[in-house]
């Protein structure tokens, strides 16, 4: 059994419960213990970095500090606001180390930073610590006939510097996740746009504009549904997706799934325990799509003609 | 790039011995003539002013510089010796400040080490555009050289000129 | 540590088999009960060759003129002396198929009061680097173990500037400069010494604090990298001078700075003052 | 007894308003060697330097001191001085005392002139230390050697062959032509590439003077200017190109089927194939990789058909050695890899080609017969977005600077498209417009009037599939606003690297390159052309990006440096450089270690007068030594000197301060 450091983050205890419980299930599944930091604080996402960037290091440098009490090397985290302050801060702080001393006083100072801990978000632990083969042998039950499009949004992979995972501009691990879940993952362009989440409450028009746009390219590559993971996208692309409906006058039905839920689901778990109800766009058309699998158009041969030699060509 | 230089001596800070009021030290400059002589001389195209106390000789290369030079200054004639040659990398001849400075760290650790304030030989890279650093390089040595006082020990006791 | 019957057999199995014209180890001095470096030319001298915890003296110092050039030589070689053996080979000072080299494997030789050498207590490669054969077979070598600081620099890099200065002013006054030390270290081969030359204005002055200086601090930088320790230049002194303390402390600035083998260790390797890195110390630089 | 001559100059008011000079001169006079010193307003005047002519011959002196400006600006002018008195010129040395002392104290006269003082006191000990010394001559081999067949390497060879040079030009690939050939149409002129490099690619190939070695790299360059040994390896061909007439049967028939690789990959080319019809030499060869004759042994139908018997299956790699006096590097660019632009789908959608791989679409010659064509379903393109600084001026993904070329091709493109393809409508997203040159603006303007194409200023942030288009979404920042265009082709400008085998080639040649790979000049403006490796040359893209104009002119100018050192049959050099006392040098090789250029060598001496004994010492290649002075520091037995800064001028300056 792996044992490794979990920060559930503000939202898993509200907004995104279906998140953290499904979370919980797959890593128990999976063989993994998760273990909550005792006593931890606010990420200080959004808020903090814009007004006091001593106060934005010196909010997740606690959490860090309690983390490394622990004892286990890696932390990962579902959230991805909460996974960005905390990567930003470990990287500034490893490059930086003096930087822990002036701000370690911000706040009630816990101990000393010593660095020697990883810190990964839910997805990225999913794909490199536990692996596809390890996902791909637990599925019990394929989502071959699901068409998946995966939106990652702004802070899982970028900046690069930072996250150092994943492709900034076209990631694929979510995509190579549910296709070991044995969906299909479509082409989608605007797997990394913005959706303007930050607008949310004050320019309502914006994130309008910027999830609709992504909502109808996740309909157009093909999907019946968009996988995330990340609190914030889920509920504008799952809360908003009836106003902007009302908006363009088009409809998506688009569910808009965590990647853990169907992790869960294909790892044979009971479908009332993944929490479904609580999203907005009803998910039962998606669902049913399960089982149903085109045929694939076969491919005509063509007639060999000459010897071709073109793996090393240039 | 950069690693940090390790062996620490204990060092003190106070004068080495009270200096008379109108000494002036005397410090030897022994400059590369690609870059810091180069340099120096911009720095006075550019009119920028300094302490009159470094006496300039150039050689080709920083790595032109025998240890001794800095060895016999000390004993003969200087209160202090200043060594600059091109930045790492720039070296008109490839790689000579490369080996000069490996030279350099070992000669200045075992100057100190038999009771020579580490400031007694200092170095720099100033290229031939860093008139204003050399400029400031002189100074910061001209005033740490101030500070230690007159070196008198070993010198020109037995010295014929 | 009695090598004395291994090395009689060893001697007198070269020169039967006829591959060496002399064979450098060391005897008695006939008068007490301390050793003087041999040269047996005649195989029924063998008999005369010893070697104890007293056979003290590195005997590569008579390579230095390169006797290999005509003649064959047989020599015994404690650590120290194979590395000071190392680097006359990489400075292409000997010839290596002129010689038959005798490896002991060096459990530490005593000074005139029989305790161990300081140098030997310290060692980190008692072992020879290089060698033909080894009088106790070859040693089952493990990693040479990490190296350790001298205790006699450390307590002199304890003191302050001002102590330091004064304890080498009197090192520096009691030399006499007979260049004793430069005539017994082996990797003074110089075909003429610096000091020596007429157009070099490196010594004023003769027999003067000031010259002793000088002459001091530049022999140890031309062996800043070399020196193997193996405390020649001490032993020939005869104003005791505590001559190791210089080259002790450049092997250690050098092995802490440029991350630097100790000198001779490896065949090829010329000492840190003919390479660089990149990564070489930079911020003592303005 | 020497007797020095000491010259303080006023320069104007330069020196004499800070520095007290009567009073250097005064000084000087105390020294005990000096038996001659004066003042003077400007010393490097004609009136000046005729008192120092006259000083030498009235009081005999044995060597000068001149204390005037820094030895760099005038150190010349007064050997030249030392010279026409009859003296040796290296008997000078110079006081720098206006840079170093009246400059920069110019609040303290009497400090000034104390340091004034103290530096004449300097330069005349050193000046009693010096030597005698002449210029060496170094003998000339007169062949050049050029490394690179493109228009820089072809404008090189040419030009120093029609001075009756003799030139080796060694191509790596099997034919001439470089980038070049590959292209269309030339701005501004829009003259026909081909037509105007085909002519002189066959010049190369038929002028007496140019022994054109195809095919082939250089593996060694020792020895130093005037005196190269080049060791290059020609590559086997497995054709024989001295019975080879170039008919083509053989690749006619060849069943193995590659990418072209002067058409970027669009359509393939035979195993055994001539890079492009035009090529020179015009012969064949046999890409070892792919042929399976040579990979499994199983084929051979080039041979069957071959009715001169021309190919060779058992062909190995030929070594040629040639002595070279010159060498001009002119190994071009390479084209940057846009794959780190994800954002804009480079490597998913087929439908974004690179602008090479645009120039050949519509190269006359080209594989689609000069109609650009859609990669993913080959249908012609009507909107194509055209996006300019893929990679240059790009810190985060590619580099640092401007690649030069891409706004002129760029808008060459448009013009090609709007000619091709009835109906078409470019869009260019820009940066700037950098049309810096001969008619390059006015080129700019008549495109953008006659095509009509739409210019945006503004970077191109995502490029997305809707349908069969591309959605090409960028800013125009004239009106501020995001914009997103239909594409039905993106074409991008991607940045000029350089060679990527610049780095090795540079490190075998011995000269510096810098952070990208490009070759660097010995100074970047006063001597583009040089390397800091006397003897080597740098022609065109080796040293940094630049359009065929400037290439070309780059290369002459190679040429007329290599027919400078080719001017007498020795080459003048320096004096100042090291020398070894045989007497006192033991052998220990140290400096031929730390030597940057490899220029110690070891010789073999008698032990001592007449004696059969050898020994080996150290011996300085006068050709090669540049006076760095770094064998004269590692040298514990002072055996090696260098001339001018000999240990006895050093010291003697230290010690007369």
């Amino acid at each position: 059994m792996k044992k490794i450091t979990y920060f559930p983050g503000c939202s898993a205890h509200g907004t995104s419960k279906e998140f953290d419980e499904t979370v919980k299930m797959v890593m128990k599944s999976l063989d993994v213990q998760l273990e909550e930091i005792p006593d931890w604080n606010c990420c200080g996402a959004t808020s903090a970095h814009t007004l006091s960037e001593p106060l934005s290091y010196a909010l997740p440098l606690r959490n860090l500090v309690l983390a490394e009490k622990l004892d286990n090397t890696t932390m990962a985290i579902p959230c991805a606001s909460c996974y960005q302050r905390m990567k930003v801060t470990k990287v500034h702080l490893d490059k930086n180390p003096d930087l822990s001393k002036d701000i370690g006083t911000t706040i009630v100072d816990e101990g000393t930073y010593q660095g020697k801990i990883a810190v990964k978000s839910m997805l990225q632990y999913c794909y490199e610590d536990i692996g596809l083969d390890a996902i791909k042998a637990r599925v019990t039950k394929s989502l071959a006939g699901m068409k998946l499009a995966c939106y990652y949004g702004c802070l899982l992979t970028r900046p690069k510097a930072i996250t150092q995972f994943d492709s900034p501009e076209y990631p694929m691990s979510m995509d190579h996740i549910v296709e070991a879940l044995g969906a299909k993952a479509t082409e989608f362009d605007y797997k990394t746009e913005c959706c303007g989440a930050s607008f949310s409450i004050s320019n309502t028009e914006v994130v309008i504009r910027l999830t609709g746009k992504i909502l109808e390219m996740a309909k157009e590559s093909g999907a019946h549904a968009l996988v995330v993971a990340c609190p914030l996208c889920q509920s504008n692309l799952d809360m908003r997706q009836p106003q902007i409906e009302k908006q363009t006058g088009e409809k998506y039905n688009l569910p808009v799934f965590y990647f853990t839920q169907l992790m869960a689901l294909a790892f044979g778990m009971p479908e009332k325990e993944l929490m479904f109800r609580k999203h907005i766009v009803p998910v039962e058309g998606a669902l049913a799509q399960i089982g149903k699998i085109e045929p694939e158009p076969e491919k005509v041969k063509k007639p060999k003609k000459a010897v071709e030699a073109e793996s090393e060509a240039e | 790039m950069e690693a940090a230089v390790n062996n620490q001596l204990v060092s003190i800070e106070k004068p080495e011995i009270v200096a008379p009021p109108d000494w002036e030290p005397v410090i030897i400059g022994i400059l590369c003539n690609w870059c810091s002589y180069a340099g120096s001389d911009l720095t006075g195209t550019s009119r920028i002013q300094y302490p009159p106390n470094i006496r300039i000789i150039r050689v080709p290369c920083s790595s032109r510089v025998d240890p001794w030079f800095l060895i016999k200054s000390l004993q003969t004639t200087a209160d202090g010796v200043l060594v600059s040659g091109c930045h790492p990398g720039d070296c008109h001849y490839i790689s000579g400040n490369y080996y000069a400075r490996r030279r350099f760290l070992v000669t200045k650790k075992l100057l100190n080490f038999v009771g020579f304030h580490e400031n007694r030989v200092q170095f720099s890279w100033v290229s031939a555009a860093e008139g204003p650093k050399f400029a400031k390089v002189v100074a910061k040595v001209t005033e740490d050289i101030k500070k230690l006082g007159p070196l008198h020990l070993y010198k020109k006791e037995n010295f014929e000129k | 540590m009695d090598y004395t019957n291994q090395i009689r057999e060893i001697a007198s199995k070269l020169f039967a088999e006829g591959k060496i014209d002399v064979f450098v180890g060391y005897r008695m001095t006939g008068f007490d009960e301390n050793q003087v470096p041999a040269l047996i030319r005649d195989p029924n001298e063998v008999s005369k060759l010893v070697f104890t915890d007293k056979s003290v003296f590195n005997l590569t110092n008579y390579l230095k003129q390169d006797h290999t050039r005509n003649k064959r030589i047989g020599m015994v070689v404690k650590g120290c002396d194979s590395r000071a053996l190392n680097l006359l080979l990489t400075e292409s000072q000997v010839k290596r198929e002129n010689l038959h080299i005798v490896g002991i494997p060096c459990k530490g030789v005593v000074d005139e009061n029989g305790n161990k050498m300081q140098n030997c207590i310290e060692c980190i490669f008692p072992n020879p680097v290089v060698f033909d054969e080894m009088v106790d077979g070859t040693p089952t070598g493990s990693e040479a173990p990490p190296y350790q600081v001298n205790t006699d620099i450390q307590n002199i890099a304890a003191m302050d500037l001002v102590e330091r200065r004064a304890y080498f002013e009197e090192v520096f006054e009691s030399c006499i400069r007979c260049n004793a030390c430069r005539h017994s270290c082996p990797m003074c081969y110089c075909a003429k010494c610096c000091i020596d030359q007429e157009t070099s204005t490196l010594y004023h002055g003769a027999n003067t604090t000031s010259s002793a200086f000088h002459a001091l601090m530049t022999w140890s930088l031309h062996l800043a990298g070399r020196c193997v320790d193996c405390r020649n230049c001490e032993k020939a002194c005869p104003s005791h001078l505590p001559l190791h303390l210089l080259h002790k402390w450049n092997e250690q600035v050098i092995y802490e700075n440029f991350q630097e083998h100790l000198a001779g260790v490896h065949e090829g390797d010329r000492g840190a003052f003919y390479k660089y890195s990149m990564k070489d110390p930079d911020d003592f630089i303005m | 007894m020497a007797r020095v001559g000491v010259f303080v100059c006023f320069c104007g008011a330069n020196i004499a308003d800070f520095v007290d000079v009567p009073a250097v001169v005064e000084e000087a006079k105390r020294i005990r060697e000096v038996k001659f010193a004066i003042d003077y307003k400007y010393m490097c005047s004609d009136p000046g330097q005729q008192q120092i002519r006259d000083a030498i011959v009235q009081h005999r002196l044995t060597s000068i001191v001149v204390a005037a400006c820094s030895p760099r600006m005038h150190e010349k002018t007064f050997r030249k001085a030392l010279s026409d008195a009859g003296m040796n010129p290296y008997l000078l040395e110079v006081a720098n005392i206006r840079e170093h002392s009246s400059w920069v104290h110019q609040k303290d006269k009497k400090a000034a002139t104390a340091k004034a003082a103290d530096l004449v006191r300097m330069a005349v000990a050193k000046s009693i230390a010096n030597e005698q010394l002449h210029e060496i001559s170094v003998p000339v081999t007169k062949r050049a050697l050029v490394i690179g067949g493109g228009i820089a390497g072809i404008q090189a060879a040419l030009d120093i062959a029609d001075a009756r040079i003799p030139v080796v030009l060694v191509e790596k690939s099997p034919s001439i032509g470089g980038k070049m050939a590959q292209l269309d149409e030339t701005f501004p002129t829009l003259d026909c590439s081909q037509c105007i490099l085909t002519p002189k690619m066959v010049d190369v190939a038929s002028h007496p003077y140019i022994e054109l070695i195809p095919y082939a790299e250089v593996l060694e360059l020792d020895g130093f200017v005037g005196n190269y040994k080049a060791k290059i390896k020609k590559k086997a061909s497995y054709v024989n190109f001295k019975t080879c007439t170039g008919c083509g049967a053989c690749w006619q028939k060849c069943p193995v089927k590659v990418p072209n690789e002067y058409n970027m990959g669009i359509d393939k080319r035979k195993a055994i194939y001539t890079p492009f019809p035009q090529a020179v030499p015009n012969k064949p060869v046999i890409d070892a990789r792919y042929c399976t004759m040579l990979t499994k042994g199983k084929c051979g139908i080039c041979s069957k058909v071959c009715e001169k018997g021309s190919i060779d299956y058992k062909m190995q790699d030929e070594i040629i050695e040639r002595e070279i006096g010159a060498v001009v590097v002119a190994t071009g660019y390479d084209l940057w890899d846009p794959k780190p632009y994800e954002e804009y789908g480079v490597g998913r959608f087929k439908d974004i080609i690179t602008s090479l791989e645009f120039e050949r679409m519509v190269s006359a010659n080209g594989p689609t017969n000069g109609v650009p064509v859609r990669p993913s379903d080959g249908k012609v393109p009507k909107n194509v977005v055209f996006i300019k600084c893929i990679g240059s001026r790009d810190e985060a993904k590619g580099i640092e600077y401007c690649s030069k070329i891409c706004c002129m091709y760029t808008t060459k493109h448009t013009i090609l498209l709007h000619h091709k393809v009835h109906g078409s409508h470019s869009y260019v997203f820009y940066m700037d417009i950098r049309a810096a040159g001969k008619g390059y603006e006015e080129f700019v303007k008549k495109a953008q009037v006659d095509t009509g194409a739409t210019y945006l200023r503004g970077r191109v942030s995502k490029i997305y599939k809707k349908g069969d288009k591309l959605m090409v979404r960028g800013e125009d920042a004239q009106i501020g606003q995001v914009v997103e265009v239909e594409a039905d082709l993106v074409v991008l400008a991607t940045a000029v690297v350089p060679n990527k085998d610049n780095p090795d080639l540079a490190r075998l040649l011995g000269v510096s390159y810098d952070k990208y790979g490009y070759m660097s000049e010995a100074h970047p403006k006063l001597r583009p052309v040089e390397t800091a490796k006397a003897g080597i040359f740098l022609a065109g893209c080796t040293q940094a990006p630049k359009d065929i104009p400037d290439t070309v002119a780059q290369a002459s100018a190679c040429a007329a440096k290599v027919c400078g050192i080719f001017a007498g049959d020795t080459m003048k050099k320096d004096p100042m450089i090291s020398t070894v006392n045989k007497e006192f040098c033991s052998g220990c090789q140290n400096c031929v270690t730390v030597c940057p250029y490899g220029a110690i060598v070891t010789e073999e001496v008698p032990m001592g007068h007449g004696s059969k004994e050898m020994r080996t010492v150290a011996k300085i290649n006068e050709g090669v030594c540049q006076g760095c002075g770094s064998c004269v520091a590692v040298c514990r037995s002072m055996a090696i000197s260098l001339a001018g800064f000999t240990d006895p001028q050093i010291i003697n300056e230290i010690v007369s301060i």
